[in-house]
C-alpha cells in the first residue's frame, strides 16, 4: 500500500518562530491518523498545509504523488476546519451545488440532493443557512466535504462544541467513509472520541513530532497515556 | 492553473455565487445607493447646488461618490467569506486564487455599475444636469474607471481578509492608489459634460486604460500570494 | 371582527376620496396663475402630513415597545414606518411631477424639498436596519430606538435647513408663498387628509397581520429546527 | 449607577484603554487621516482650489472631510471589542453601559480631533486659506461640532455593532442624523472664515449646543437597551 | 445554608420563539452546577441572563440577594463566556490590570501582578496578548475571571478546545475555588470533566428544565445516563 500523503522534512515559521520544525510523515492510503499535539503544537498549521491553505516554509508536501497546491490534489481532498465554510446567505442546496461546481463534479444539482437526503436535510433543501440550528450546519458542513467523494479527509477538530448525539452521527459517517478506503487525518482535544476512529496516531509538541505509529490499546485504555509517555 | 475553458467556469460559478447572495438581500446594493444619495446632499450643503458653475465640479462630485460608494461594496467582496471560514473552503476547493479574485472583481463590477446606474439619474435630478451629447465616450470613461475602482479595491479587499497584512497596509495605500484613475475619470466626465472637444484630453484616457491593464496584471500576478499565507 | 374593520376603513376611505374627486374637478375652478395642474396640491399636502403623522405615530409605538415589551407594538411600529414612507413617496412624485410643470426642473434644493429627502433617507436606513438584524428581539429594540433618533432628529432638520437655506433663497418660495387660498378651494385638502388617514389606518392593521405572522413562523422554523 | 466619582473614573479607564491600545497600533488614526488628505487632495481635483469663492465652500469640504474619516474612527470604536468577545466581558464587569459609552466616547472625540488637528493645516496648504482672526470661535466651533459627531456616531458604532453589515449601515444611519450639526458647523466655520460679523448667525451656535445636549441625553438614557440585549 | 443563585420561573423570547421556558433553579452556595443540554437547548442563554448580558422576558434573577443587572452583583462574579474576553492589543499586564480596575478591586497593579505569577505568565508579563499561544489566552483569561475574587463564577463551555494539561490546570483552579466556598456555575459537551467537578447538575432540553439535582454516581459511571434517562 502506497502512502496517501507524504510529509516530508516541513518547517513553518511565523516570523522566526518556527510554528513547524522538521517534520516528516506518512500516511498510508486508507487509514485514520490522529494528530494530537497541546494548544499551540502545531495541528492547525499543518492541517492547513496539507489542505495547501499555506505554503510550507521549507521541505515539500507530497499528496496522492502530487503537490499540495495542485489542484488535481484539492479536487481529492475534502476540508472541515474551524469555521463550517458554509455560506450563511444561501441555501442548503446551493451551498452544496456551489461547491460540487466548484470541485468539478459530474452532475452538480444531483449530487447536492443526494447528499441532503443522506444527511437528512433534504426537508429544508432551500432553507437559507441563516436559519439553522448548530447541529444542522454542522451536518451541512459534512456533506459539503464529503460530496465530491475525496480520497483524503482533513478534520480539524471536528467534536469541537458538538453534543453526543451530533458527534456520534459524525463518528458514523468517518466510520463509512473508512469502509470505502478514504484516508482520514483529524487533530482533535477530544482523545476518547478521536483514538475510537484511529488506526495510527501522531503527537506534536511545540512543533516537533514527537510519536508517531499505530493506535495501540494501551492508548485506548488511557488517553492520556501519549502524553504522558511523549509529551514533554 | 486549470485550462482556460476551466477559468472562466470557475470565474463565473464563484461570481454567481456572489450575485445570488447579494441580490437575494439586496443589502449592499441598497446601502450603497442610499449612501449615495446621503452623499448629493450633503454636497448640496458645501457647494450651493443652484450655482452656475456646477457643471464645473459635477464630475468631481459624481466620482467622489462612486468612489466612496464603491467602499463600502469592496470591503463586503472578501468580508463576506469570512463569517464561517468560507475563504478556506474556497480556497481549498480546485479553484485559483486568481479564479476567486476574477469572480469577485465581476460581482464588483456589476454591483459598482449598478450603484452608478441608480445614482447618475439621481445626480442628474438633484443637479439639474442632463444627458450631455458625448453619451457614447461617457460611458467608456464609466467602464473604465469603475474597473480601475474594481480591480485595486477587490485586491486590497483581499488583502484586509489576511489579518496579518490589515492595518499595516491596507488603509494608508488604497485610497491614494485610486488617485490617477480618479482624477482621468473626473478631467474626462467633465470633458463630456462641458460638451468640450476631447482634443488634448486623450492622455487622460490612455492613462485611464494602462492604469487598467498595470493593475488587472498586477494583482492577477500577487493575489496568490495574498490569499496563500 | 378586525377584517371587517379593515374593509370598512378602507370602504369609508375610498369612498371620502371619490366623493373628493367630484368636488375637486367639478366645483373647484382652475387656480389663476397655475392652471388645473395646481389640483395636485389636494394629494401632494394632505399625503405629506400624513406621512409626518404615520412617522411620529411609528415612534410612540416604539417607545411603547421599548416599555411593554410587546412584539405587537412593534409590528404596528413598522407598519406606520412603512405605510407613511409609501405616503412620503407619493408626496415626493406629486411635487416633483409638480415642480417639472411650475419650475420647469424636477428638483430644487428648497428647505422643504430638502428636508423631506433627509426625513426619508433617515426610513430608508430604518428599513435597512431592520432587514439586517436576524433576532426579532434585537429587531424591535434596536429600530424603536433609531426611530426615537430620527423623530427627533426631523425637527432639527426641519429648523435648521430652513434657516439655512434661506440665506440664499431660490425661485422657489415666491410660488410657494402664493399659497393663501380660498376657504372653499382649501376644503378639499382636509378632507382628502382624513381620507388618507382613514386609508393609511387600515393598511397598518394589514401589515400589522402580516408581521405578526412573519414572527410566528420564524419562531415556529426555529422551534422545528432544534429538533 | 455607580456613584459620581466611580461614574467618572470608570470612564477614564475605558477610554484610557482604548486610546492605549489604538496609540499603539496606529491603525485607525493612520487610515483616517490618509484618508482626509487623500479626500481633501480629491476635492481639490474636483473644485479648482484656486477659484475666488473656495471660500465660500471651504468650510463645506472641511467638514465633510471631518464627517467622512470619522466614519473610519467610529466603526471601530465598538468594533474593537469583537474579537474575543470583549464586549461581554465589559458588560458582565460592574461598568455601566453608559460609562462605557462615554469612555469610547471620549476616546472617539480624542481620535477625531487629532484627525482634524492634522487635516486643517494641509487644508490650509491646499486651499491657501490661513488662520482667520476668529479663530478663537473656529475652536468651539470645531469642539462642539466634533462632539455632535462623537456623540451619535458612538451611540449607532453600538447599535451596529452585531450586524454582518456594520461598515456599511454606520455610515447610512449616521450622515443623515448628522445633518444639522453638519449645516450648524459648516455655516459657522464659513463665517468665521470669511470673517464675516456673527450677528445673526448666533442662532447656528445655539442649534449647535442644542443638538449636542439633546443626542447626548438621548444615548445616555437609551444606550442601556441598545448594549444589554 | 441559603441559595446562592434563585431562578424564579424565568422566561428567554427571540421574538415568539422561546429559548427558555419557564425555567426554576435554586443553586445552593459552596455548590458547583454542570449545566448540561444539547446544541441550541439553552445553556449559553441562560448563563448570558445570569451574567446580566441580557434581560429575562418574563421571570425574576436573584444572584446573593441581588438583582443580576445591579453593579454591586457584578462585582461579585466573574464571567467566562465562549470568547476568552481580553484584549490582543494589550499585554497581559495591561489587561489584569484594566479589569481590575473595573472591578474595583484595591491595588490593581499589584492583584495584576499576583494572578500573572499565580498563572504562570509572569515572564510574558508584557508580551501584547496578541502574540500569545491558544493555552496562554485560556490561562490569561482564567486569571481574568478570578483577580477580584467573585463568589460566583459563571463558565459557558470553559474546556472548549483545550489540551489535557490547560484543562488539568482550569479543573484545579476550580476545585480551590470550590474549596474556598465560590458558587460555580458552568454548561460544557465534555462530560466527564464537569462531572468530575460537579456537586450539582440540570439538563436542559429544548429550553425546559429536563432535570436538576445532585450529581449522582451513575452519572459518572456513565456520563450519558443523563441524556438516556431525561433527554428526549
Ligand atoms: C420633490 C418635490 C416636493 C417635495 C418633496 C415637497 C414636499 C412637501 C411637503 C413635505 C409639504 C408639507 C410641508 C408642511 O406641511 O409643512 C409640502 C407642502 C406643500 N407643497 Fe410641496 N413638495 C414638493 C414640490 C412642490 C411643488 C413643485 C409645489 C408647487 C409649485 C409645492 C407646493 C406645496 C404647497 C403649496 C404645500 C402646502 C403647504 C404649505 O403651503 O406650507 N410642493 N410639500
Ligand atoms: N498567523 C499566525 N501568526 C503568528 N503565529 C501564529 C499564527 N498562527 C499560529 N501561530 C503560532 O503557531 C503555533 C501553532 O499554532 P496552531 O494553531 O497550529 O496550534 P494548534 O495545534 O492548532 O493549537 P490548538 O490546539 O490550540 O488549535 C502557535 O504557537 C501559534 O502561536
Ligand atoms: N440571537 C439569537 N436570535 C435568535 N435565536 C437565538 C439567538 N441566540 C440563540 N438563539 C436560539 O436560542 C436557542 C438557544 O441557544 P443557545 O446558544 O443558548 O444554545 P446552547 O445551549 O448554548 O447551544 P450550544 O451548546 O450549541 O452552545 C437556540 O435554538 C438558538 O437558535
Ligand atoms: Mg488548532
Ligand atoms: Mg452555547
Amino acid at each position: 500500500m502506497s502512502p496517501a500523503v507524504v510529509i516530508d522534512r516541513v518547517w513553518k515559521f511565523h516570523g522566526d518562530f518556527p510554528a513547524l520544525r522538521d517534520i516528516s510523515l506518512n500516511v498510508e492510503a486508507g487509514s485514520c491518523l490522529a494528530l494530537l499535539g497541546r494548544n499551540g503544537a502545531g495541528k492547525t498549521t499543518l492541517l492547513k498545509i496539507l489542505a495547501g491553505l499555506s505554503k510550507p516554509g521549507k521541505g515539500a508536501i507530497t499528496i496522492l504523488g502530487k503537490d499540495a497546491r495542485a489542484p488535481e490534489t484539492r479536487s481529492l481532498t475534502g476540508v472541515l476546519g474551524h469555521g463550517i465554510g458554509i455560506y450563511d446567505e444561501l441555501s442548503a442546496f446551493e451551498n452544496l451545488r456551489l461547491f460540487a461546481t466548484l470541485y468539478g463534479v459530474k452532475d452538480p444539482k444531483k449530487t447536492a440532493d443526494e447528499w441532503l437526503e443522506k444527511t437528512g436535510l433534504d426537508r429544508v433543501r432551500d432553507g437559507l443557512v441563516r436559519e439553522f440550528s448548530r447541529g444542522m450546519r454542522q451536518r451541512l458542513a459534512v456533506a459539503r466535504v464529503f460530496l465530491h467523494n475525496p480520497a483524503l479527509l482533513l478534520l480539524d477538530e471536528p467534536f469541537t462544541a458538538l453534543d453526543d448525539r451530533a458527534i456520534a452521527v459524525l463518528q458514523q459517517l468517518l466510520t463509512a467513509a473508512r469502509a470505502e478506503g478514504r484516508t482520514i487525518i483529524m487533530s482533535t482535544h477530544q482523545l476518547r472520541e478521536a483514538l475510537a476512529l484511529a488506526t495510527d496516531v501522531a503527537l506534536i509538541s511545540r512543533g516537533k513530532l514527537a510519536f508517531s505509529g499505530e493506535r495501540t490499546q494501551d492508548m485506548l485504555d488511557d488517553p492520556g497515556w501519549l502524553y504522558k509517555n511523549y509529551g514533554e | 492553473m486549470a485550462n482556460r475553458a476551466g477559468f472562466i467556469h470557475q470565474v463565473l460559478t464563484i461570481a454567481g455565487k456572489d450575485l445570488r447572495s447579494e441580490l437575494r438581500t439586496k443589502e449592499t446594493i441598497n446601502a450603497s445607493v442610499s449612501f449615495s444619495v446621503v452623499m448629493l446632499l450633503l454636497f448640496s450643503f458645501a457647494v450651493d447646488p443652484g450655482a452656475e458653475e456646477v457643471l464645473q465640479i459635477a464630475a468631481g462630485l459624481l466620482w467622489l461618490v462612486f468612489a466612496f460608494a464603491s467602499a463600502l461594496v469592496l470591503n463586503r467582496s472578501f468580508a463576506r467569506e469570512l463569517s464561517n471560514d468560507c475563504l478556506d473552503a474556497l480556497l481549498s476547493s480546485p479553484a485559483e486564487s486568481a479564479e476567486i479574485y476574477f469572480g469577485k472583481c465581476l460581482t464588483n463590477f456589476v454591483l459598482l455599475l449598478m450603484v452608478e446606474l441608480v445614482s447618475i439619474p439621481v445626480f442628474g435630478l438633484f443637479y439639474n444636469v442632463f444627458l450631455p451629447a458625448g453619451w457614447p465616450l461617457l460611458i467608456a470613461v464609466l467602464l473604465l474607471g469603475t474597473w480601475a475602482l474594481t480591480a485595486i479595491g477587490t485586491m486590497f479587499s483581499a488583502m484586509t481578509v489576511n489579518l496579518r497584512l490589515r492595518e499595516l497596509m491596507l488603509p494608508i495605500l488604497v485610497y491614494p492608489m485610486m488617485i490617477p484613475a480618479l482624477i482621468a475619470a473626473i478631467r474626462l466626465t467633465t470633458v463630456v459634460l462641458l460638451g468640450e472637444p476631447l482634443g488634448e484630453n486623450w492622455i487622460w484616457f490612455k492613462l485611464l486604460i494602462v492604469f487598467d491593464v498595470i493593475f488587472t496584471l498586477l494583482a492577477f500576478a500577487l493575489v496568490d500570494v495574498v490569499l496563500v499565507g | 371582527m378586525r377584517q371587517s374593520l379593515i374593509l370598512g376603513l378602507a370602504g369609508l376611505a375610498g369612498s371620502v376620496i371619490i366623493w373628493n374627486l367630484y368636488t375637486m374637478f367639478m366645483n373647484v375652478p382652475d387656480e389663476m396663475n397655475q392652471g388645473a395642474i395646481f389640483r395636485i396640491i389636494y394629494f401632494h399636502v394632505p399625503f405629506a402630513i400624513a406621512s409626518f403623522i404615520g412617522f411620529f405615530a411609528g415612534m410612540f409605538c416604539g417607545i411603547g415597545f421599548l416599555v411593554k415589551k410587546n412584539f405587537r407594538l412593534d409590528s404596528i411600529a413598522a407598519s406606520f414606518a412603512e405605510v407613511s414612507f409609501a405616503f412620503a413617496s407619493v408626496t415626493m412624485i406629486t411635487g416633483m411631477i409638480w415642480g417639472r410643470i411650475i419650475w420647469g426642473i424636477w428638483w430644487a434644493w428648497d428647505p422643504r424639498l430638502t428636508s423631506y429627502l433627509v426625513c426619508l433617507l433617515l426610513y430608508a436606513g430604518y428599513f435597512m436596519l431592520r432587514r439586517a438584524i436576524d433576532d426579532p428581539t434585537q429587531r424591535a429594540k434596536l429600530s424603536a430606538v433609531l426611530s426615537i433618533f430620527a423623530c427627533l432628529d426631523i425637527v432639527l432638520v426641519w429648523k435648521s435647513i430652513e434657516w439655512f437655506r434661506t440665506q440664499h433663497p431660490g425661485p422657489v418660495l415666491s410660488i410657494r408663498n402664493g399659497g393663501g387660498m380660498a376657504p372653499g378651494m382649501e376644503a378639499p385638502i382636509y378632507w382628502n387628509l382624513l381620507a388618507l388617514v382613514l386609508l393609511g389606518t387600515s393598511l397598518v392593521l394589514i401589515r400589522m397581520r402580516q408581521e405578526d405572522t412573519k414572527r410566528e413562523i420564524d419562531s415556529l422554523r426555529r422551534y422545528a429546527h432544534g429538533m
